[in-house]
This record gives C-alpha cells, sequence and structure tokens, in this order.
C-alpha cells in the first residue's frame, strides 16, 4: 500500500465509485464496510426497463463491486467500523474494528465519508398510521423483487390491486424530514411502469402530493396512459385485513373517509440520514445541515475530509456517481 | 364535308356548351361490347372519348375501338398515350386512325404501367405530351413528321390534352397547361372536379391567363355509384374530394341517387364558371348512368351541327383516298 | 487549456467565470450560424468557422433555453423578468402565480417561483399560486415553499386550467381537488412561468456539433453517461438544457461540468479503440456515418487517402467494425471473431454485450452451474460490433447462438442494440432462404440487473 | 457510384449447383461502398453457403479474393492463380466486373452474385437513390440540376404530369416527383422563367438506343 492510502468510510455506491476512481490513478484505499459484502443498498436495486429502458441509473453501476473487490489497489475491511480518528490531512491515523478486534491504520492522506442513507425509520410515518403485516412491503422490498424478476414476471402471483404510498416518511416536519427525497416518485413510478408491463391486469393507484423530478408534463400524461391512477392525498391509515386497506380522504370530498382494499402497498420510503451519522460525525468532525444530512464543517481541501453520496442528502444514482468521481478528483489533485 | 373539321371543334366553335364521355375498350375482342357502348351514347353526347390501355390495362386499342364507334354514328376522341409507343409508333398509328375517319385526339402521358396488369413491362417515354401535341400541330400546319421530313397528305386532328386543376405543384401545372397550349393544344379535358371553390380559382388563373381563350376547357365530372367509389377516387393522385362529400355518401341510405345529385349539382356548378366550354362525364364502372345524368342536367337536346351529320367512315376513307391518289 | 463556449445563453456569463477561476480559458462563438463544424477530439478541437478555425481543447454547448409566454392571449408577466418589482411598484394587494401549465410542467421554474412567492407574501402581496406539481425536490426548495407558505401565500394545486379576460384582468378557472371542484380567481397581476424550449437553432447546432438529441431537443437529457452534461461525443459537453436564471441547479451543472472536463484532461490514454487499414479502406464514409461519437474522420495526411480513428474519442464500440463494408477498421481490443483456434464448448454460443448481459450472466451463475459447460460465451463490447458474418461463422461450430445486448434506450453508444438486432434478423432472414431454421438464431434484450432473465433465455435456448 | 445489390441466395445457390472449388471475388470500389459486394459481404456469403454446404453435405471448396476493381484487367490478373484453382468464379462486381472478369478468364465459368441496379448516390446509411442513367446528353443545365430522365418516372421533359401529388410521384408515396424537386430548385434560384420554354423531342442516339456506346478519348490514345 503506497504512503498516501485514502480511507473510505462506507462501501456503497459513494464509496466504491470514489475508491475505485482514487484506485485507477495509483491512489490505494481501504474501504471500511459494515456490512459483510460491498455494495450497500444499490446492490439489491432491481432494473426498472419495461419494454424500454426507463433511465434509471442503475446500468451505470454495472459490475462495480466486482472491481472494486478484484482491484489490488482497494483494501477492503467487511463487517468493521471506524471507532475512531487522530490527526490532521496527509496524516490520520484511524482505528478500525471488527469482530476480530481493533486495527490501527497508518498514513491516511485523507477521508472519504460515504455512509450513504436508511430508508424511513421502522416502516411508520408519522402521518399514515400503519402497524406491519402481510401485503405491505418497502420500496427498498420491491426493488428486491424487481431485481430477482424472471422472464415472465416479478411476483409469483399477478396482484390485482396494488398501491404506492409516497413521501412515506418525506416532506413531513413530524418525521424530521421536512424535505423532499427527490428519488421516490423516480423509483415508484418506474416500478409501476414495470408492474404495468408484466401485468396489464392490475390496478395501479397512487397516493401522492406532488410529481417530482420528472421534467416535462408528458410524464405524468404517459403514466396516466399506462392506466396508472393517481389520488392527490395522504392516506390516514392502513387498516390491517384480508387484504389489507387503505383508509384515505377522498379528494374534493370535505372530509369523507374511504376505505379501499389493496393486494400489494408499497411504502415509497424516502432517504433519511443513516443511523451512523452522529457517531461518524463526532468522530470526524462533521456538522449537520437544516435536514439532519451531514456537511463539513470547514474546507475539505484542508480537513482533508469530503463527503460523497447520500450522507449529505437525498441524490439519484448518477448523481451520486458523478459526485463521487468528483471527490476522487478532488482528492487526486490534492496528492498530486 | 368540306373542312375535315370533328363535331366537337364544330359544337365548340359554334359556342355550345359541349358533352362528352368515355367509352372503355373491352379487355377482348368483342367488337359488340364497343358498339353497344357507343350506342347507348348516341344522341346525349357530342363526343366520346375511347381510352387507350386505361390505367395501364391492356384493351382493345383505342383506334380501333374509335372507329366502332364511329360506325355507330358516335364520334370518338382518340386517346393516345406516351406510355407505349415510340415516336415511330405513335405517328404511323395516328396517320392510320386518321384515315380511317378519325378526327379528334386526345394527348396523354398515361399512368404508369406499374399501376396496370403489365407492370412487368418496360415503358416507352421516348416523347412527353407536350412533344406530342407540338408534333401533331406541326404535323397539321407544317404537312411535317417529327423529324421535319413532308407528308403527303397528314393527319389534322383538332387536338386536345389534359388539365390537372388539382395535381402538384400548383404553379408548375399551370406552367405546364400553357405549355400545352403553346404547344397546339384546342381543347383541355380536366382531371375529376369535386371541389368547384378550388376549380373556380384555378379557372380564375386560366382567365388571367387568357387560356380559355386560346383552347376550349372542358371541365372534367365522375360520377360515382357508391361510398366505395368516391373513397377509390378520392385516394387517386391529382383528385381531391372534399371531406363533406364523402360524409354525405356516407350518411346517406341511397348512395346511387346520392352520388348522382353530387354529379348533378358539380355539373350545375361548374356550368356557372366563366371560360369552361363544356362538361366530360366519366363513368367507372357506372356508365349506364350518362345518358340519365346529361338529361337531368339540362343539358338535351344536343345541337345538330350541319355538314358532320353521321359521318361515315367509308366516306371518310373514300374521301382520304381521293386526296391521296 | 481553452474552453469554447458555443451559443448563446444567459449562462455564459458565470460560465466563463467560473471557467476563468479555475485557471481555463473560455473562448465564446455565440453565433451558431457562424460555425461550420467541430473537428477533431476532446484535447484538440478545432471549431471551423466563417472566419477561421478557432481551437479548443474542449466545448460545451450552451445554445438556449429559449423562453416563451405559454398562454400569450391573456396579459401576465413573465416570471423571469422584474415581476415582483412591477407588482410592489404597482403597490398590488393581490397577485397570482402560474407555476407550470397543463401541458407543461417545467420544474425548473419552481426555485424562482418560490422565492418570489415569498417575496411577494413578505411584503404583504397576497400572493396564489396555482401549480399541477410543486417540485420541491432540490436541496433547500421544501425549506423555500414552507417559508412561502409561512408568509401566507397560498398555493393551490389544479388538474385542468382556463383563462378569461376582462380588460386588464384575467379570470382563471381551475379545477382542483381531482376535478371534484372549480374555483375562480381574478387578478390584475397574473405571473405566469415561461415555457422553456431548446430554442429553433438546436438542431442546427447539434448537428455542427456532431451531438446527439433526444426527442425533446435536449443533448443532456436522459443520457447513459455519468455526468447529465455529457454528450455522446467525448470533450463536448452541453448545458443548453438550464433555467433561465441562475439557480442553483444552473450552478450545479456547471460545477459538474467543469469536474468534468478536469477528468477528462486527466484522464490517462485511450486503449481499446478502432483503427483503419488504410489500404483497405474506400473511404465511403460509412464509418463516419455510422460512429455515434464522433471518433471517424478522413485522415488528414496527404499520403493517405483513408479514413482514420480519432483514438481519445473513441469508446472501443466496434460499431464501425461491424459496418465497414471493405473490412477496414479492427478494435485494438477483443472482438466477436470466432476463431478456429479458439477454446470452444457446447452447443450454445453467445455474443453478449458487456454492458448488459456479460455482466447478468457473471450475476446468473450461480443459477447455471449445471449447464455452464455447454455454452460457450464471447463478450463483445458493444452489441454494435456483432455482424451477420459473425454470427453464421459461429453456426458452423455451434448448434445455436444467442445474441444478448442492452434494453432499447440503453445503450451507452446509442444504436450498438439496434445494429445488433438488424445483423440479427438479417442472419435469421438469409438461414431462412437457405431453409434452414432461424430459430438457431436467438435474440434477447435485457440489463445487467436481469441475471434471472439471462439465466432463463439461455436455459430455453439451450432447450 | 454504380449501385447493386445481391441476388437472392436460392438464385445464388442454384447457379452454383455441380462446382466443387468455387471462387468468390468481391470488388473493392463502388459496390463495396453500396455494401453489395465488398469484403464484409464476400466473406458474409461464404459463411452462409459453408453453413449450407455443412447442412446439405455439399463438398466444396468456397475462397474469397478482394481485387480493387474488376474493370481494370491488372487487378484480375493479380487473383489469377486463384481464378486457375476455381472451376467457378463468383463475381460480386456490377455487371462491368462480371463481363470482365469472365473476358481476362475465358476457361472459367464467371456467375454473377450481384443485381445491378443504377448510378447513384448514398443518401443515408443503407440508402442508395438513382440519380443518373447515362442517357448521353445532359440536360441538368435546363432543370436546376435535377434530371428528369432519371427522376420522373415518366421521363416527362415539360414538366410534371397529373399525377404528381403533395411533392410525390403517382407510382409510390415514398418516391420524390422529380417534377416538383426541378421546380422547388429553379423556384429558390429564382430562375422558373425557364420552364415555360418547350423542350423539343429528344435524340435518344446517345442512350442506349444508338446500340452500345464508347467513349474515345484521342489524347489518350497513340
Amino acid at each position: 500500500m503506497s504512503m498516501s492510502a485514502v480511507l473510505v468510510i462506507g462501501g456503497g455506491l459513494a464509496g466504491c465509485v470514489t475508491a475505485l476512481e482514487l484506485a485507477s490513478r495509483g491512489i490505494g484505499t481501504v474501504i471500511v464496510e459494515k456490512d459483510r459484502r460491498l455494495g450497500g443498498k444499490v446492490r439489491d436495486y432491481g432494473c426498472k426497463a419495461a419494454s424500454r429502458c426507463n433511465q434509471c441509473g442503475l446500468c451505470i453501476v454495472g459490475d462495480l463491486w466486482a472491481r472494486v473487490s478484484e482491484h489490488s489497489d482497494i483494501e477492503v475491511l467487511t463487517e468493521s467500523r471506524l471507532v475512531d480518528l487522530i490527526g490532521t490531512k496527509g496524516n490520520y491515523k484511524a482505528v478500525v474494528r471488527d469482530k476480530n478486534g481493533s486495527r490501527v491504520i497508518d498514513g491516511i492522506s485523507d477521508i472519504v465519508v460515504s455512509i450513504g442513507f436508511d430508508g424511513a425509520s421502522s416502516a411508520t410515518s408519522a402521518q399514515v398510521q400503519y402497524s406491519g403485516g402481510r401485503g405491505v412491503i418497502s420500496g427498498l422490498k420491491l426493488e428486491q423483487l424487481l431485481a430477482q424478476r424472471g422472464r415472465h414476471g416479478i411476483f409469483d402471483e399477478a396482484p390485482s390491486r396494488i398501491a404506492f404510498l409516497q413521501c412515506f416518511g418525506s416532506r413531513d416536519i413530524q418525521e424530521k424530514a421536512p424535505y423532499c427525497s427527490r428519488v421516490c416518485c423516480g423509483y415508484s413510478t418506474r416500478a409501476a411502469r414495470v408492474i404495468r408491463h408484466h401485468y396489464p391486469e392490475t390496478e395501479i393507484t397512487f397516493f401522492y402530493m406532488d410529481l417530482q423530478e420528472v421534467e416535462g408534463g408528458t410524464y405524468f400524461d404517459v403514466l396516466k396512459k399506462e392506466n396508472i391512477e393517481f389520488i392527490p392525498c395522504r392516506p390516514v391509515s392502513i387498516v390491517k385485513g384480508s387484504p389489507n386497506r387503505v383508509l384515505y380522504e377522498q379528494p374534493g370530498s370535505g372530509g369523507r373517509l374511504v376505505e379501499r382494499e389493496f393486494d400489494l402497498i408499497v411504502l415509497s420510503e424516502g432517504i433519511h440520514p443513516a443511523a451512523d451519522s452522529d457517531r461518524i460525525a463526532e468522530i470526524c468532525t462533521l456538522g449537520y445541515d437544516r435536514n439532519g444530512f451531514l456537511k463539513t464543517i470547514s474546507d475539505s481541501g484542508k480537513t482533508g475530509i469530503y463527503l460523497a453520496g447520500c450522507v449529505s442528502g437525498p441524490k439519484k444514482i448518477p448523481e451520486v456517481y458523478a459526485e463521487s468521481l468528483q471527490v476522487a478528483q478532488q482528492i487526486w489533485g490534492g496528492v498530486r | 364535308m368540306t373542312d375535315n373539321k370533328s363535331n366537337l371543334q364544330r359544337v365548340l366553335e359554334a359556342g355550345h356548351f359541349s358533352v362528352s364521355a368515355e367509352i372503355g375498350p373491352p379487355m377482348s375482342a368483342n367488337a359488340d361490347f364497343v358498339r353497344k357502348s357507343a350506342r347507348a351514347l348516341l344522341g346525349y353526347v357530342d363526343a366520346a372519348n375511347v381510352t387507350d390501355n386505361q390505367t395501364a390495362i391492356a384493351r382493345m386499342s383505342s383506334i380501333a375501338a374509335s372507329y366502332l364507334a364511329l360506325q355507330e354514328g358516335v364520334e370518338p376522341i382518340v386517346q393516345m398515350t406516351c406510355r407505349d409507343r415510340n415516336r415511330l409508333a405513335i405517328q404511323s398509328d395516328l396517320l392510320g386512325a386518321y384515315a380511317l375517319g378519325l378526327r379528334n385526339l386526345l394527348c396523354l402521358s398515361g399512368d404508369h404501367q406499374t399501376f396496370g396488369n403489365h407492370p412487368e413491362s418496360k415503358n416507352v417515354y421516348d416523347i412527353d405530351s407536350i412533344q406530342l401535341v407540338r408534333a401533331m400541330k406541326r404535323m397539321k400546319e407544317e404537312g411535317v413528321f417529327i423529324n421535319g421530313k413532308p407528308s403527303k397528305q397528314p393527319a389534322k386532328f383538332f387536338l386536345g390534352a389534359a388539365a390537372h386543376p388539382f395535381a402538384d405543384p400548383p404553379e408548375l401545372q399551370m406552367i405546364r397547361l400553357h405549355k400545352k397550349v403553346d404547344a397546339g393544344a384546342e381543347f383541355l379535358q380536366t382531371q375529376s372536379i369535386y371541389d368547384i371553390e378550388r376549380f373556380s380559382e384555378w379557372m380564375e388563373e386560366v382567365r388571367k391567363a387568357g387560356l380559355h381563350k386560346r383552347a376550349y376547357i372542358l371541365a372534367g365530372v365522375l360520377v360515382n355509384k357508391s361510398l366505395k367509389s368516391l373513397e377509390m377516387t378520392s385516394m387517386v393522385a391529382g383528385i381531391k374530394v372534399p371531406e363533406h362529400l364523402i360524409e354525405r355518401m356516407r350518411k346517406t341510405s341511397d348512395q346511387q341517387e346520392e352520388g348522382l345529385s353530387i354529379a348533378l349539382e358539380l355539373i350545375n356548378g361548374i356550368r356557372r364558371i366563366e371560360g369552361v366550354a363544356g362538361i366530360h362525364i366519366m363513368a367507372v364502372g357506372w356508365e349506364s348512368i350518362v345518358p340519365t345524368l346529361i338529361e337531368r342536367a339540362g343539358l338535351l337536346p344536343r345541337p345538330d351541327m350541319p355538314g358532320t351529320e353521321a359521318v361515315s367512315s367509308e366516306e371518310a376513307i373514300r374521301e382520304g383516298g381521293k386526296k391521296d391518289a | 487549456m481553452r474552453i469554447a463556449i458555443i451559443g448563446k445563453s444567459p449562462i455564459n456569463e458565470p460560465l466563463k467565470e467560473r471557467l476563468l477561476s479555475e485557471g481555463l480559458t473560455p473562448v465564446l462563438v455565440e453565433n451558431i450560424n457562424d460555425i461550420l463544424g467541430v473537428v477533431g477530439q476532446k484535447g484538440d478541437f478545432a471549431i471551423r468557422t466563417r472566419y477561421g478555425d478557432v481551437e479548443a481543447g474542449y466545448v460545451i454547448a450552451t445554445q438556449g433555453p429559449e423562453l416563451s409566454n405559454p398562454v400569450p392571449e391573456v396579459p401576465s408577466l413573465p416570471l423571469s423578468g422584474s415581476s415582483v418589482q412591477n407588482i410592489l411598484d404597482k403597490n398590488a394587494k393581490q397577485a397570482v402565480l402560474l407555476l407550470d401549465y397543463p401541458d407543461e410542467s417545467p420544474g425548473i421554474m419552481t426555485e424562482i417561483a418560490l422565492k418570489k412567492a415569498a417575496e411577494l407574501a413578505r411584503k404583504r402581496v397576497n400572493v396564489v399560486c396555482l401549480a399541477r406539481f410543486i417540485r420541491t425536490s432540490g436541496g433547500y426548495l421544501e425549506q423555500l415553499y414552507r417559508e412561502a407558505r409561512h408568509f401566507n401565500a397560498v398555493f393551490i394545486k389544479y388538474s385542468e386550467l382556463s383563462m378569461d379576460c376582462f380588460e386588464n384582468a384575467v379570470v382563471i378557472h381551475a379545477r382542483i381537488n381531482e376535478g371534484n371542484e372549480t374555483i375562480s380567481i381574478k387578478t390584475d397581476n397574473l405571473i405566469i412561468a415561461e415555457k422553456i424550449s431548446a430554442g429553433e437553432d438546436i438542431r442546427e447546432m447539434a448537428s455542427r456539433l456532431r451531438i446527439h438529441l433526444d426527442d425533446e431537443g435536449k443533448a443532456s437529457g436522459d443520457n447513459p453517461f455519468v455526468f447529465s452534461a455529457m454528450t455522446n461525443r467525448k470533450g463536448v459537453f452541453a448545458l443548453h438544457n438550464t433555467s433561465p436564471g441562475l439557480t442553483n441547479e444552473t450552478k450545479e451543472m456547471i460545477d459538474y461540468t467543469i469536474a468534468a472536463i478536469k477528468m477528462e484532461m486527466a484522464a490517462g490514454k485511450n486503449s481499446g479503440h478502432a483503427v483503419v487499414d488504410a489500404d483497405k479502406c474506400a473511404l465511403c464514409y460509412t464509418c463516419y456515418r455510422v460512429c455515434t461519437h464522433a471518433a471517424m474522420a478522413p485522415d488528414p495526411n496527404p499520403d493517405r487517402s483513408a479514413m482514420m480513428n480519432l483514438e481519445e474519442a473513441c469508446y472501443g464500440c466496434g460499431i464501425c467494425v461491424s459496418q465497414c463494408p471493405a473490412a477496414a477498421v479492427r478494435l485494438t481490443e477483443a472482438g466477436m471473431e470466432v476463431k478456429p483456434e479458439m477454446a470452444m464448448k457446447g452447443s450454445l454460443k453467445i455474443f453478449c454485450c458487456e454492458n448488459s448481459a456479460k455482466l447478468a450472466f457473471e450475476r446468473a451463475k450461480p443459477e447455471l452451474e449445471e449447464i455452464y459447460d455447454k455454452v460457450d460465451i464471447t463478450p463483445v463490447s458493444c452489441g454494435g460490433e456483432i455482424t451477420t458474418a459473425g454470427i453464421l461463422s459461429a453456426l458452423h461450430r455451434y448448434r445455436k447462438v444467442l445474441v444478448a445486448v442492452c434494453m432499447d434506450d440503453a445503450c451507452k453508444h446509442l444504436e450498438g442494440n439496434k445494429r445488433a438486432k438488424r445483423q440479427v434478423l438479417k442472419a435469421q432472414q438469409l438461414l431462412k432462404s437457405i431453409a434452414m431454421d432461424p430459430g438457431r438464431i436467438e435474440y434477447v434484450q435485457l440489463s445487467h440487473a436481469m441475471p434471472r432473465v439471462m439465466a432463463e433465455t439461455v436455459i430455453e435456448a439451450l432447450g | 457510384m454504380i449501385v447493386a445489390e445481391q441476388k437472392p441466395v436460392k438464385e445464388i445457390i442454384e447457379s452454383l449447383e455441380g462446382f466443387r472449388r468455387i471462387l468468390i471475388a468481391s470488388c473493392g470500389t463502388c459496390v463495396t461502398v453500396c455494401m453489395a459486394g465488398g469484403e464484409k459481404e464476400a466473406v458474409e456469403l461464404k459463411s452462409l453457403l459453408d453453413i449450407w454446404n455443412k447442412e446439405t453435405g455439399t463438398e466444396n471448396d468456397i475462397n474469397v479474393v478482394v481485387p480493387k476493381r474488376q474493370c481494370d484487367v491488372e487487378f484480375l490478373d493479380e487473383i489469377a492463380v486463384e481464378a486457375e484453382n476455381a472451376d467457378v468464379i463468383l463475381s460480386m462486381a456490377c455487371g462491368a466486373g462480371v463481363q470482365f472478369m469472365a473476358e481476362r478468364f475465358p476457361a472459367k465459368v464467371v456467375l454473377p452474385a450481384l443485381n445491378t441496379k443504377f448510378m447513384g448516390v448514398t443518401r443515408d446509411v443503407g440508402l442508395w437513390t438513382e440519380m443518373c442513367q447515362g442517357c448521353g446528353n445532359c440536360i441538368l443545365e435546363k432543370t436546376g440540376g435535377v434530371c428528369p430522365v432519371t427522376r420522373c418516372s415518366k421521363s416527362n421533359f415539360n414538366g410534371p404530369c397529373g399525377g404528381s401529388s403533395g411533392g410525390k410521384c403517382e407510382i409510390d408515396g415514398n418516391v420524390d416527383c422529380g417534377w416538383q424537386l426541378i421546380y422547388d430548385r429553379l423556384k429558390a434560384l429564382g430562375r422558373l422563367d425557364r420552364l415555360y420554354e418547350i423542350t423539343d423531342v429528344r435524340d435518344w442516339r446517345t442512350s442506349r438506343d444508338g446500340g452500345p456506346r464508347k467513349v474515345e478519348k484521342k489524347d489518350m490514345m497513340v
């Protein structure tokens, strides 16, 4: 390992892109990953192409994980956590703990904090009361189903009615998420189109507030043309049953409550600060933005501590990729 | 018979509103068919076009069928396309036609052979229709063949060409009309008219250019038997059928009657337009209606022109023979 | 390093400043019509203009955007102008902001609209904002939205809209609550978010710069490249799809573009690329026309009458290789040729795009363990490299051939998958013409994230 | 350039029946550019014939040669050895090349693999259109640089027939009306007045109608 190694905290999309870009320029990196494998959440995401590509951005990721694992200039420490950090730019010393104990890594020039994000905490939302159960899945779970789809579909049995609950845990002060997560409209409507592609008969209903991050008015019309229903409201609760029911105020009815049955309810969860945020903020001397995401306190060029990916706020896959390359570029420029 | 003029020419020169129709030769050697078709028109028209392998389908020749019609007392307008014959064949056929007593000639490019029943055939297009008109004019006036060599007794047809009020590009079609008249066309038969308003505009341009004074404009009217026939017609290049006419045909319970009344309205409309010298009626697949249509349009009786009645072909041949001798 | 800014755009100024601050030298060519073409490759472009060549290492196209009033028939103020000052000057009590309109929702205008709504509301003007969607997803827009509401700006979401005009006043009828209710608002002060279009010259610009535009006229619209401003032509960036003002979004795009330029500058030499055999080249320009990256050009060397590959522009996709009628182009790396000496196994040959099917196959390996010996897989750098001849010659040795490439609209090289499909169809037709089963050639489109689809396809192809 | 297209494979295979040593000769100029008989097509054809042979148990040897041109004898000299060793030569050149090949190797059966179509231009990748008939008496100066002999289906000299509609020819909605093109050009150039003049009948002796033609350039002949 070269003297000027870079420590990457978190081996998800941002961490891996940064590490690979640095390594491809001859800079050794160490990735500290808390999980058993690299890849973070993106690794479970499914392709959103229906009859044609829907530009979800996942293709950019490709075989990133394999390339990182195989790269000789990248050391990957899985099931490990950063517990302490001492020193200054160009000469940090990190203490990393895994199941066998702690070890000290010397000679770290820069740190990349790329710990990613968490989904909606424990699948509850202050605005939608929900007590768990069969027939209700998170957006991430739907991603996993998409990732495992075969030629003939996604589900073992074609669902006849699917509801998407948008902004689940986003744009919500009580949920401490007073922001839009930016990705959910994109992934959930694309997923809906994949479902529509495989199951032309299935009723698909969105409970939503606004359609975000999908440019142009035409996209909404495309969705409607694909027979996807949009109801502009946030439901009150999910009533357990077989099937489950969504309880909501009929828009324009002056508050009349209505219940509708759905075989499958997808909670379009957003992006929240990672559970590890506070700990890492303390170790790496980072601050918080007004939404609770991490931000650097002083100039990264001076501290040698960089943020990459959703650690600093919601981002889409191509944005994370581009930002990570940019971070690698800055570090490389500094080292050079 | 003194000046050899055709009945049609005399009718037009006398200032009558002319009426012509069409005889489609059969796809056989059946002379009776032609005779019968001609007889049906006797007394109803001043002349009748006898088509030349129309829509590029091989049929009895226009000249032969014209001769049969003439024997029945109906004056034919021989059609000659540039598609099937080179200048040798055209000139020889036309000399023959004239010798048989045929006096009217309509010069055409001819529908492209890919439309017809011999799409595999080779086309000729040695000369184009305007060159043909000019060649026959020179033959008439200067007594020469296309090569400039004289003919002792040239053919002197009453010369016609086609006009396309709705074909594109309009400005160039108008230039082409000029050229046809310059080349020597004495009458111009138009493609079927369905849109009176647009035809009026076109006629206005014709009048502005003074072309109506140099050649007789004979407006084409196609009478359709059914909605299907009208729809088929509307797809022909150079014919524009307004949607409201198709709609009328679609809604009616009696398509034949509606087709007839549309044609009557068109004839009445056309007659009111200044500079139109006659009407040319086409009835593809519904020839039997033509006499009725002419009658109901109030175009009867047809003028009886002195000097041309019942030109027998034998007489014409004798006359021709005399002169040549 | 000289960076050419091509086109007329409000972002030219800030872009110029940023470039200067990064130590780069901006060169402006504002009039598209002055440009005859851009030749060369990244790091070494020459912009052919009517007044001579302008050299530049990189090119940023900024043409547009064109703003227009979507509802010219009613009196209104444009959102991006000095509308707020106008209304304040008038001491107006009330104003209506139309953020979008039924057939278009320029989310890019939301930031400006929210700011203006907040500003007016703060000055005690009664503000009503009408929108189909309130697009608050960028950085701090949600806060801005709350702020505007805090100052009593009213936001109403409509589904349909119509407007009547009474002298200077406009009455807006909006269907709200999923069309269950209609409200009417009268105002003398209507502010309308402008319609943003790429502008008339955009196609002209694209053809001169040889960059690909989508149906909406965007080069940087959903493109398959990492940086949104990247185009199909390396070293040429497009920033033409921006907001009229200098919003956060615009600033970010400029930052990303500059980062991307710097990365291109720092990138090592391109290894996988095409090579032209000058002796075989028929100078037919097919490669020039089919190359989606503008990486083929006539060789300027007067001693050689042939096309040449611009190595730095080339992605090594192989489209030119498969399409060259003179077989004069090859790739420095890989290639789909089935060589007799190649280790062959099994009865199924798979030609797969290494961007999609190859990765899906790798991921499907656990499922394919049992049949792994029965297939022989040749990855190609892009489906565009696949040829009819290659498929046919594989059929000499394998019972079946499977061609597996990217989904429609997913090809990194824009047309490689389409070309692959054409080659497959041609090969199938040729088989049919000699009374052989065209089913011996199978074709599938998938993404790298569809391992099960790949596995099922392979198993089915094996029969 | 001369534009050609490959004959149906079935026809080629039938013509090759009974021959054991087959030499496929591509041509490196026109027919390469129009993607009918270049090296790529030759290799493709060999591939297909090899499969067919294998499937039908036909025993024969197929070789490919890639002369630069088949319309100049020196290039044919270069493939003399391969030609000598073949029973049949399948020429992928235009009709001129095939005939010249046959002249050069009088003892060999020479077969055509292409149908020679016309003289034309590359409109787009994979699209060629006819532009010239070689009538031997060019009148493009009168018609705005658009040839009525070639591009009007009826070779009209004096304007469009009545079948011109919306800029398209009556024979096919995908074929431009040649006279519309002439009109557009002359109008744009402000020279429409030229069309009022009647173009006289044509002397076709300069065309193929005058029999096989030749061009002699005396200053090159000693």
